[in-house]
């Protein structure tokens, strides 16, 4: 089986249209575009299924149950997870994230520690924090390798007999670094501690086994994996999610509600408080359909080559004028690029790349640790998806120097 | 034709009566609702030395099927202990989930009339609740008799 | 101005389709259709519009930016606010229940009260236990009458000096009873207390001024205005906003993330951690926008026209055999008659209904204390929209005769 | 055509280097910082007895738009008020949005290098960001001169 990344991209109308100047959306770490049958899914469900789903018994009712359980197999399934049961959706791969912090945050005692990285979105940053100043559980931080990857030689000092949970990005958001998790599930394990991984990078362009990772939780977000907005993932094994207390209170999460008590549903209801996001959960499973349709190593072949055609055409303006961050050609790295250029700021260079057309993201990609320790305020980021080819990466470099001729 | 749910069989059954009301100072008592519709299901058991069923009563609040259900249990649980019915239950919601065929076993004959309940996934839960607490009561029984709620 | 009903439902794609039997939609409390103008503002935005929002500066993040501004202003002016920013969006109106119940919670003392009703649905229950099972605040709660209504010649009773927040619904979805907000909000300014209203049930029916009600906070969901899942909204006035910690962590809702310490954005980013629900936000501005299109008044007078047909058709049934639960013509209802019929299950009456294409909700709807109070499993319920008439009503009726003749 | 933004004389404006550095002592420190995009701008004030800027420092961690903001305000805040520069800062945001038309006095007469900001929604932050420091800086001094971060 082979990818042809065209055929792919008629899949999607936004990229289809005539745009002036012609589009080469590059911005997708920050949100991929929606694939057709995804919309297709949505529409058909909402004017032929339309109804809340669990409680009601009519046939509208019955359809959006059965089409919300059946988004919960599909997902169950992409992920290779032993159970539906085991997917929970929640409002986005943050509200997942707060999720973990807020349930399994409430099973921790004072002193007991959860290990986060540098190299952490704010998504999984902040909730740890806030956890933090709730309960006074201690925060351990994996350190960047100038590389920008995991320092897992600190590994052995950063994790010890009070560590309940390491929680770290599959993939970067900024560096494209991806996370060595064999060596993290053996810490973890050698002190009975979980591991959580935020797929949010990784789960748009790479096939993710939740069983053979060995890992406790996962979560993402629809949205970049060609689905709809707001929906997010999280998984967790069953048998932790049965041990979990609810985080958020309801509609549909409860056994029975009395006044002075009230007792829970079982997983994944328990986590899903109130009406849940149901057209979403449709044009997720068509989302994640579109995905698994394609072969999903001739999709990282094909990202890898694009990745390293932008990374060395990156290299030929000049490595003393554009910096590029993330791991050499040694380590594995997901298909985004971030660089520095010393003198012209992100924000300069993704609005003179807009007016190319080249949609690239300049700040500091919710990452502002990270960007301390490189001592940078931001970097400029083109992420790739399936559905990008050689002349958008090309357009990209283009812009590029266009740019910096101006503003250097 | 969800109207096929609701046959004389099923609606005799549901009248029955089978077992209806409580005991006196059963072995154990135990209450399960359903979240998603409210229906509950109280029952109590008198349970022999081998922890056989020796006598049932139940009190329900819910629909036909759940009252079908509970009174099918008055009929034919007596005698019956927790391996053999966690099968039942078991073979039960793999047959309203389409998964296998239903049981043939005569005494449980009287399963058919749930068989049309398959069609309405939200109904299978109304089938399963008095089975399910059939189960849980047996599985309390054998780890003491604590009375659950 | 005057309401074409059925002009209305040319608008709803699902209630246009050739149903064997017909449909009669009755189960809008639950879940209201989705406008047809909603699903193409979805469709427009994603496959013109789409990126993520506030952070980047290419074509497309501005105007996905623009158009998540613009919906927050259209919910503004929806509800009269004085200001988008005093506009939350949230997953959903449960999520906006859980973010007050957090966010404002969290400037409890243990001690202070919160007062609930025994009218509310679990969305507005179970938060509030949850707090006062993690803080030590205490529960109070306003019983209801016979007739579904806030007992509120209890209110001197209940409101105390230590009451800091009144949160209840403003319209019942099983009595259909509507808050007298006045007293309510009389009884918490005495005290300095807030007052939070439930509007789930009531935004899709009525005109909503949070400015004339007089309360602080305000939430609904989309998904019962005609508008998408998985968005829900939280008004509450800047300044309370302003006062009030955040209760998600992630991306947007900062101001500086340090791995020591991070400071918070103002509102409403503040709240909406993680890449917010934009499409949903879209459609939700879209669905306002042709909710405000009509008449609301004319559509007040259509739907308790309708109402009461419903109540004298079930009067019809036999007053012994048909219980209809809710206050008498004496107290304004909203549209929608929960009923219970002794001996025979909400389920089976809802089924059977079904099968005269009759979409009703059979069960406890979300409000096991109320059934509590009854002594009830629970109750059939028939919710109206604005598209429903006459003919939806009768079906109705009818279906009902032929199902208790079956079930008694 | 977002090009537009980076005329020559807005780029000359962002390299001028008008008041940049720190100063020794100031009456008032502030940093701010842009939550969307990690832009930072640090701000050393001297004030006279009126309350006056006396002398003005900035460094500043931002785009062209905000060191060219940053270096008009070093430029000519020099003897500006706490009122003078709140009332300047509300007139550059309601330009910026459309609201009204940008501030005609002579003094800032080099805003209209910012005008075609206003296109630009996720840029105007950009340009307020030094104007929204000055302010706060001055309100602190107001308030006892404390060092805000
Ligand atoms: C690595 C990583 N984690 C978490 C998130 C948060 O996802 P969302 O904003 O969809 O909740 C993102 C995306 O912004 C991300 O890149
Ligand atoms: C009165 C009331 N409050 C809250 C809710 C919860 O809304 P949602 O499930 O959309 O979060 C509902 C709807 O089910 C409701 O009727």
């Amino acid at each position: 089986m082979s990818f042809d990344p065209h055929a792919a991209r008629a899949d999607f109308p936004l990229l289809r249209r005539d745009h002036e100047p012609a589009l080469h959306y590059l911005d997708n770490a920050a949100t991929a575009q929606v694939a057709a049958p995804v919309l297709e899914a949505i529409h058909a469900h909402e004017t032929t299924s339309r109804a809340n789903v669990l409680r009601g018994v009519h046939r509208l009712a019955e359809a959006a149950t059965e089409a919300y359980g059946t988004a919960r197999e599909t997902v169950a399934c992409h992920l290779n997870a032993v159970d539906p049961d085991e997917i929970v959706f929640t409002s986005g791969c943050t509200a997942a994230l707060n999720l973990v912090a807020h349930a399994f945050g409430a099973t921790l005692a004072p002193g007991d520690e959860v290990v986060i990285s540098e190299l952490e979105h704010h998504s999984n940053i902040v909730p740890w924090q806030m956890l933090r100043d709730r309960t006074g559980i201690g925060l351990r931080v994996i350190p960047v390798t100038e590389e920008g990857r995991l320092d897992l030689t600190l590994l052995p000092d950063i994790v010890g007999p009070r560590t309940r949970l390491i929680a770290v990005t599959h993939a970067s958001n900024v560096t494209g670094a991806l996370t060595e998790v064999g060596p993290i599930v053996d810490a973890a394990r050698a002190v009975g501690a979980r591991v959580l991984l935020d797929g949010a990078q990784q789960v748009p362009h790479a096939r993710v086994d939740v069983q053979a990772l060995g890992v406790d939780f996962y979560c993402f977000s629809g949205h970049k994996v060609f689905g709809p907005n707001g929906i997010g993932v999280l998984w967790a094994r069953r048998e932790l999610l049965a041990d979990l207390p609810p985080f958020l209170g309801g509609g549909e999460m409860i056994r029975r509600v009395r006044l002075s008590e009230t007792t829970w549903a079982p997983p994944p209801q328990r986590f899903e408080a109130g009406t849940p996001p149901i057209a979403q959960a449709v044009g997720l499973g068509a989302a994640l359909r579109w995905l698994g349709r394609h072969d999903i190593d001739a999709v990282g072949r094909h990202l890898e080559a694009l990745t390293q055609r932008l990374v060395e055409g990156l290299h030929t303006l000049g490595t003393e004028r554009v910096r590029v961050l993330g791991p050499g050609s040694g380590h594995p790295r997901g298909p985004l690029v971030a660089f520095d250029v010393p003198g012209a700021h992100p924000h300069d260079i993704a609005q003179l790349l807009d007016g190319h057309g080249v949609a690239v993201r300049g700040g500091h990609h919710c990452a502002q640790p990270l960007m301390d320790a490189y001592d940078l305020a931001g970097t400029t980021r083109a992420s790739l998806a399936l559905y990008n080819d050689a002349a958008d990466v090309d357009a990209c470099l283009e812009a590029l120097e266009t740019a910096l001729r101006k503003l250097l | 034709m969800s109207t096929d749910l609701y046959q004389e069989g099923l609606l005799a059954l549901a009248g029955a009566a089978e077992g209806e009301g409580r005991l006196d100072d059963p072995d154990v008592t135990l209450t399960l609702d359903n979240p998603l519709c409210g229906d509950r299901v109280t029952l109590d058991l008198h349970c022999d030395q081998a922890g056989r069923i020796a006598a049932l009563g139940h009190h329900v609040r819910g629909c036909v099927l759940c009252r079908a259900a509970a009174n099918l249990l008055g009929q034919q649980a007596i005698g019956q202990d927790a391996a053999s019915l966690d099968t039942l239950q078991r073979a039960i919601k793999g047959a309203l989930r389409g998964r296998h065929a239903w049981p043939t076993d005569e005494r449980w004959q009287d399963l058919t009339l749930f068989e049309p309940a398959a069609a309405h996934k939200s109904r299978h839960e109304c089938v399963l609740l008095p089975f399910e607490a059939v189960v849980e009561a047996l599985r309390q029984h054998g780890e003491g008799g604590a009375t659950g709620t």
